[in-house]
């Protein structure tokens, strides 16, 4: 496929907002850029035919880490200023990134241009695999171990993210206290927009069997909608010591890990046979869905906050 | 083909509105008419843009998702002008009565 | 053929544990020790099954063989390293019980340590586990993520900052990794260790991924100019979660570097990276021991000591190989390499477990703190002493066996300076280890007065050193084990 | 910009993502706050997975390759998670060097 | 062989008391003793049975592989049992020595687990058969030895513990590259098998022999590696009398004799020109010690730096590469750590019960304290060489194998040598016997040469030290036993 014009604007623009990200004194001025990188990122992945990942970048890339980091701004503000670069540091990082950059490109162009990677493996076997979508079945089939391991690893950073919290504050609710204006604009939208969140959310982990979308996509859009509400005061998150919050965080993984140690009485490890495949995957793909949202909520939300005095 | 021509204008209009609109952003001296160059500007626009593709969606169903994104677009549009111009308004009177707490 | 429950217990027993720690707080201690019970019990048998069918055990995840699916395989350096973390994490979390057990109500640090810790252990049999270079990744995540949550505990200021520091460096080594990974993938098509060997060649694309992934995991291991995070991490964090921290988690990086050079890549070693690599681990073994001899507090000198002694393991690159025809063993230094890494892991816990006690008891881990404790604490200042002999690499220790092939290698293939700086080493070791020892054995003034500890602080540590000298004594087991499955570029040299 | 040489398109994204990663790695390295150093983090991290996105659709005609968009979700959630936790000990460091909370 | 478990049987039976000792707390005083006496006499009675076997040509040996073709070996020939012998004898009378000496100071517990740590270490380099397992056993000695330099806990114990390892651990570093120089080139060494040596060249062979050398000189004391020996006095008296006569500084002789007769081969060292230059370093060390000797005050660094120049007699005796001298420098082993341990005894019996410290403060005591002086006697005789003594007949038959081998020389170091002894032995006796006591040396309330544990233990050793010089005929005689090793191991 010949590069268009439209290609090599979208990636000149993604340099320029990432060296505007990088460079630059003024801390906002950089998270704005890295959130449009975000965006142009994602219009990037669609132009290579990779859907999922779009919709996983727009949704994570973009917005969650771009809420995470202006919250991170708003509550650092005057603590994150730099004093001042010395010269050699810099000269040293500039030849260390631009050295590793060319590394990288002599690398990509002595890729061998027809490699299809695994392509055809995947196809062949894709009926074997119960569902439609070949980046699904890759996800939660082929190496569904991958996805075991990273779903512990949210839960791990999420259990890392609560234990940093002050002493007094292990009971209390997680993440600032959010208030806005009774009946204001923000409250009003945060009413408006979960029911159409929750659909498309809902829709996205459906379709992501035989189309674009799946757990993580659609539990992002889900955490997306929780933040709102909870940006808008309108819902305040629950204590981090509450009973049903952990074993709800747990169901997904937990579930996850006991499909696949029921296979070893087959004896294997994580096998979905054809027959029970397709229903078996869904059925992960909702209650792991439900607990990346928990988890990515709480993860955004931050630790405890103190308990007041 | 009439079509394709009707879609090339009104594509074309949009773009015009975008242009301004940024046009609006970089000249006007305070938040407030940056807001409104902005939301006015842009989501009609936007609007343009989405009349002109409907007309290129295949199925009538695509069409409606395309007005779909475009009211989401409004609204969202609309909430964040509220919600900067009200943090704006505030930061202004803090600023002119003089005590610059955050 | 070995039952697939035997590889997937170490992995699948810890995160059960930890996810009903995460759930039901109260039993965590239980499930805790018993996942990693069955963890330990599942690595013995594979031990034995390895050592007696001569050949590793395999299992293709979801009953999708690679290029496709992930393989788990357990040859003989895996189970070793396997049993290593699993006697470690066992007598870790037995001790652990006391500062972090249940203590009537929820606290901050009773409830996290568990979880993260479990998950620590799995992510390292998972990783001593896999063939899969991604699945390494997810696996260094996790670990990473566990260690430095672990790393920031204590809550104190120096323990924050040096958990914010560990994860800087944790996170550049994952991307550089994986930026190799996924170009290894993009020039093989392929992931899984076995088959990039069967097509590897020398290309632009596989030398840049190679390069990106040692220097990855070299930030991840510590090596001496990517060290700096390492002392304050590990002496910000509580004992007990330090003694993992350095006797186990450097040693997944190290392993997977050994994966990548020994059994994906073998050819492509030229002599550049086996020397940049022996030379960086030469200097961290000067660097660190003479940074241990200066420092004042127990842990620290500890930690310094970890970044010494994993300058050992760098020094296999190099020698490997290096046996002559006179010897009639075979991959010596090799061998003598992974023996060092599991005797240090043992070693390095032990003392860490005593120091971790010494605190409790004398209320600071400085040399002054804890001056004359062998009159209340004469277990745990023998255990102390077993592991300084293992450190120094005297004999009858596993330690010394470690020495004893690196040298003999180094000094048949010529290999002078190896050998020099391994035999300076073992001196400087002994140096940097009397100041403790000769603090602790000192007679303690009169009115010094430490509160006691129970006694599992002490057995504990005196078991893992035991284990270490073992490894020493009864050798000829771990031996034979460590060459099933073995690269047969341990034996022939990284050219 | 219509007259350059013909390339791949895949060519361009990779080639654009090894400059990204090469900008990420100097806004990490270089001497600056933790927070601009995650969000140099998370810039080379997007750039890694978009060269290893591009790799995976050099043969556009069976489609793009689904395993490299598997693994790259599987990193952008784990990317976040290590955000996440980078974010939170950023604040907990201000908090406790701040003095308000000398916890145990 | 059913033979294979006794050398572990023997070791262990160091080993285990050890460890009990090690578990026991302090207040089980009793029980200790009887643990340790009981292990000492087993060991005895074992290594009787293993005389009787391997006189008639028996070697049992034991095999632990550390790897493929690396062997922790125990084999027992004839060397072996020469040093153990020695070593089980002088345990059980040291520990009755201690046991009385200490009483119920603190941290006995500890004392005897180290010491019986320290015989298990010796025994193990007596049997080891390969160079790897002499090198673990050798290390092992060196770090149970330290923690009894140290016993005091006080600061000059410390100093000592400190110039001790100071001196032990570089050795060992030595030590280690000698072997693995060697093994790197010849492959795993084992004694009774001999090694190929031609595969190195003849530089680094001679360079690997010194480096054997100084990595065992330290511990036999040979110039100018015996600067830790003296400095070890400041340990209790059973702790020097273990480490000059059975353990530290005979190991160090002992890895010597092994390297030059088992792993070179005497023909090899002397075409290789190391044989002379050996001798001399060792007869310098001789005539070294003595001289220092006379300068010192105090009985104990008399007694050490006596030993500095005793021990080297052993090494003159491998070095000259005649069969009589090595039966001459064999026996010796066995004579010096007689006569010397007696000496200690007595010493530590002079300063425990009559607080006399230096040479000064010993008039008159003869009367007052009989056994112990003559005892004393008996062994300075022995140093001296004055028949019938052991000690005269171990120089003998050096000064005949000396002249057999044409070095004249060396029977003019041995004169002047012995004049050296009795140059600074006989004024002790003289001021023993012959001057009289000062008035206000008060008897202490039960008289001076009380416990017996102290005394007996004194007036056996220098009895055995009499006993095996008139009986030196017999086969059974260290002479005999050193007669039969060298006709059958190291007939050049």
């Amino acid at each position: 496929m010949i590069a268009s014009g439209f290609d090599i604007t979208v990636c000149v623009l993604l340099c320029l907002c990432a060296l505007a990200a990088v460079t630059g004194r003024d801390t906002f001025r950089a998270i704005v850029f890295f959130i449009v990188y975000g965006l142009l990122i994602s219009v990037a992945w669609l132009r290579i035919d990779a859907i999922d990942v779009a919709l996983a970048e727009a949704a994570i890339g973009a917005g969650l880490t771009g809420v995470l980091l202006l919250g991170a701004f708003g509550q650092m503000g005057s603590a994150d200023t730099m004093a001042r670069e010395p010269r050699g540091a810099v000269l040293i990082a500039l030849v260390a990134g631009a050295g590793i950059g060319a590394a990288v490109l002599f690398a990509v162009q002595g890729l061998p241009p027809e490699g299809a990677g695994l392509t055809a493996e995947v196809l062949a076997q894709l009926e074997a695999s119960g569902v439609g979508n070949p980046v699904t079945a890759v996800l939660l089939n082929f190496r569904g171990y991958d996805t075991l391991l990273e779903s512990i690893v949210l839960l791990v950073a999420l259990i890392g993210v609560w234990s940093v919290a002050s002493e007094t504050g292990w009971g209390e609710r997680p993440g600032i206290v959010h208030h806005a204006r009774a009946g204001g604009t923000l409250q009003s939208f945060g009413r408006f927009l979960p029911a159409i969140g929750l659909v498309i959310g809902a829709y996205i982990v459906w379709a992501g069997s035989s189309g674009p979308g799946g757990a993580f996509q659609g539990g992002t859009v889900l955490a997306a909608v929780a933040i709102l509400t909870i940006l808008a005061g309108l819902v305040d998150a629950p204590r981090v010591t509450t009973r049903w919050l952990r074993w709800a965080l747990v169901m997904g993984p937990g579930v996850f890990l006991g499909v696949a140690l029921l296979g070893l009485f087959g004896g294997a490890f994580l096998v979905f046979p054809q027959a029970v495949a397709y229903p078996a995957i869904v059925a992960i793909e909702i209650v792991l869905t439900a607990s990346i949202a928990l988890t990515l909520v709480l993860l955004v939300l931050g630790p405890p906050r103190e308990a007041p005095q | 083909m009439i079509l394709d021509a009707i879609t090339m204008v009104l594509t074309l209009g949009g773009l015009a509105f975008f242009a301004a609109g940024t046009l609006g952003l970089l000249r006007f001296p305070d938040t407030h008419s940056r807001l409104h160059a902005l939301t006015k500007a842009d989501n009609l626009g936007l609007g343009l843009i989405v009349l002109g593709l409907a007309l290129q969606a295949g199925t009538p169903g695509n069409a409606i998702k395309l007005v779909l994104i475009w009211a989401l677009a409004m609204i969202a549009a609309g909430t964040t002008a509220q919600l900067i111009a009200r943090s704006a308004l505030v930061s202004n009177l803090r600023k002119d009565d003089g005590d610059r707490t955050r | 053929m070995v039952h697939p429950a035997l590889l997937v217990a170490p992995i699948a027993a810890p995160l059960l544990a930890a996810l009903l720690a995460i759930a039901f707080p109260r039993g965590a201690v239980a499930a805790a020790l018993s996942a990693v019970g069955v963890a330990l019990v599942a690595s013995l048998v594979l031990v034995v099954e390895v050592a007696r069918t001569g050949t590793g055990a395999a299992l293709a995840i979801g009953g999708w063989p690679p290029p496709l699916g992930i393989a788990l395989e357990a040859d003989g350096l895996s189970a070793m390293f396997l049993l290593a973390a699993s006697t470690i994490g066992l007598g870790v979390l037995v001790v652990a019980q006391g500062p972090f057990g249940w203590t009537g109500r929820e606290t901050r640090k009773g409830y996290s340590f568990w979880p993260l810790a479990l998950c620590l252990l799995a992510a390292l049999n998972a990783i001593f586990l896999s063939r899969d270079f991604f699945n390494f990744y997810v696996g260094l995540e996790l670990l990473s993520l566990s260690a430095v949550a672990l790393v920031a505990l204590d809550g104190k200021r120096e323990a924050i900052e040096a958990a914010l520091r560990y994860l800087m460096f944790a996170l550049v080594g994952s991307l550089l990794y994986l930026l190799g990974a996924a170009l290894l993938y993009a020039q093989y098509g392929t992931l899984d260790i076995g088959l990039i060997a069967a097509s590897a060649e020398t290309n632009g694309p596989t030398l840049v991924a190679a390069g990106l992934m040692t220097a990855g995991l070299a930030a991840k291991t510590a090596l001496f100019p990517l060290h700096a995070w390492l002392p304050s991490a590990h002496t910000g964090a509580p004992a007990v979660a330090s003694a993992m921290l350095s006797a186990l988690v450097p040693k997944a990086s190290f392993f997977i570097l050994v994966r990548v050079w020994f059994d994906a890549l073998p050819g492509q070693a030229g002599p550049g990276l086996t020397l940049v690599l022996g030379t960086m681990g030469a200097v961290a073994i000067v660097y660190g021991s003479i940074l241990a001899l200066l420092q004042e507090r127990l842990k620290l000198i500890i930690a310094y000591s970890t970044v010494a002694q994993l300058g050992y393991l760098f020094l296999v690159f190099p020698l490997a190989g290096g046996d002559s025809t006179a010897q009639p063993w075979f991959a010596g230094a090799w061998t003598g390499g992974m023996v060092h890494a599991v005797s240090h892991g043992l070693a390095k816990a032990a003392m860490f477990l005593c120091a971790g006690a010494m605190m409790a008891a004398a209320g600071g881990d400085k040399l002054s703190d804890v001056r004359g404790i062998v009159a209340k604490m004469p277990l745990a200042t023998f255990a102390f002493a077993l592991a300084a002999v293992t450190l120094m690499g005297l004999p009858p220790s596993g330690g010394f066996l470690a020495k004893y092939l690196m040298l003999t290698a180094a000094f048949a293939s010529g290999a002078w300076v190896w050998g020099a700086v391994v035999l300076a080493g073992g001196l400087l070791a002994a140096l940097y280890l009397y100041r403790p020892l000769a603090s602790l054995f000192a007679p303690a003034d009169p009115d010094r007065t430490f509160t006691s500890v129970p006694l599992r602080t002490e057995l504990v540590p005196l078991a893992l050193a035991l284990v270490a000298v073992l490894l020493g004594v009864a050798s000829q087991f771990p031996y034979d084990i460590l060459q099933v499955g073995r690269s047969v570029a341990a034996e022939a040299g990284l050219e | 910009m219509g007259g350059d040489p013909i390339i791949a398109s895949w060519l361009v994204y990779g080639c654009c993502g090894a400059v990204l990663v090469g900008l990420g790695l100097f806004g990490f390295m270089r001497p600056t706050t933790t927070l601009r150093r995650v969000l140099a983090f998370n810039i080379v991290g997007s750039g890694i997975f978009l060269l290893f996105g591009a790799t995976g659709y050099r043969v556009p005609s069976t489609g793009a390759d689904p395993v490299p968009q598997a693994l790259i979700i599987t990193g952008i959630v784990v990317a976040l998670a290590a955000t996440a936790l980078a974010v939170a000990l950023m604040l907990a460091l201000a908090r406790v060097s701040a003095g308000r909370d000398e916890d145990a | 062989m059913t033979g294979g478990v006794l050398p572990i049987l023997i070791v262990l039976a160091a080993l285990v008391p050890a460890l009990i000792s090690f578990a026991l707390p302090e207040r089980h005083a009793r029980l200790r003793s009887i643990v340790n006496l009981s292990g000492a006499v087993l060991k005895l009675g074992l290594v009787a049975y293993l005389l009787l076997a391997v006189a008639d040509g028996a070697a049992p040996e034991a095999r632990l592989s550390l790897a493929p073709g690396l062997d922790l070996l125990l084999r027992v020939d004839a060397l072996a049992l020469l040093f153990v012998t020695l070593s089980g004898v002088l345990w059980l009378i040291t520990t009755i020595y201690a046991i009385a000496y200490l009483g119920d100071s603190p941290n006995l517990s500890r004392f005897f687990g180290f010491f019986g740590l320290c015989v298990a270490a010796t025994t193990g380099i007596a049997f080891s058969g390969t160079l790897i397992t002499f090198f673990v056993f050798y290390e092992m000695l060196t770090l149970s030895t330290w923690p009894l330099v140290v016993h005091k806990q006080n600061e000059k114990s410390f100093a000592a513990g400190r110039r001790y390892l100071a001196y032990a651990l570089p050795a060992s570093a030595v030590l280690l590259i000698a072997i693995i120089w060697l093994e790197s080139a010849t492959g795993p060494v084992e004694f009774a098998t001999g090694t190929d040596l031609s595969v190195l060249g003849e530089t680094s062979l001679q360079m690997i022999f010194w480096l054997f050398i100084a990595g065992l000189g330290v511990k036999a004391a040979l110039f100018p590696l015996h600067g830790w020996l003296p400095a070890a006095m400041a340990a209790p008296a059973p702790v020097s009398a273990l480490l000059h006569a059975v353990a530290v500084v005979k190991a160090g002789a002992f890895g010597i004799i092994r390297i030059i007769y088992d792993v070179f081969g005497i023909a090899t060292v002397s075409a290789l020109g190391l044989a002379t230059p050996l001798a001399i370093l060792a007869s310098f060390t001789i005539l070294y010690g003595s001289v220092r000797a006379l300068e010192q005050s105090e009985i104990k660094k008399r007694l050490a730096f006596s030993t500095v120049s005793q021990v080297s007699y052993i090494i003159l005796g491998a070095a000259l590469a005649g069969p009589i001298a090595a039966i001459g420098g064999l026996a010796h082993l066995v004579h010096q750590g007689l006569m010397k341990i007696a000496l200690f005894f007595c010493a530590g019996i002079y300063a425990e019960r009559a607080g006399i410290e230096t040479v000064e403060a010993l008039d008159g005591i003869g009367p007052r304290m009989p056994w112990t002086s003559v005892a004393f006697t008996l062994g300075a005789m022995g140093m001296i060489g004055i028949p019938p003594m052991a000690g005269f007949v171990s120089k003998f038959y050096l000064g005949v194998g000396a002249v057999q081998t044409g070095a004249n020389w060396v029977v003019v170091v041995l004169a002047t040598s012995s004049l050296l002894n009795a140059a600074y032995f006989l004024p002790l006796v003289y001021r023993i016997w012959f001057l009289p006591a000062p008035e206000d040396r008060a008897a202490p309330a039960d008289g001076f040469e009380r416990p017996l544990g102290l005394i007996v233990p004194a007036v056996i050793a220098a009895g055995a030290a009499l006993a095996v010089g008139l009986m030196a005929g017999s086969p059974l005689s260290p002479l005999g036993w050193a007669t039969l090793i060298v006709e059958r191991d190291y007939l050049p």
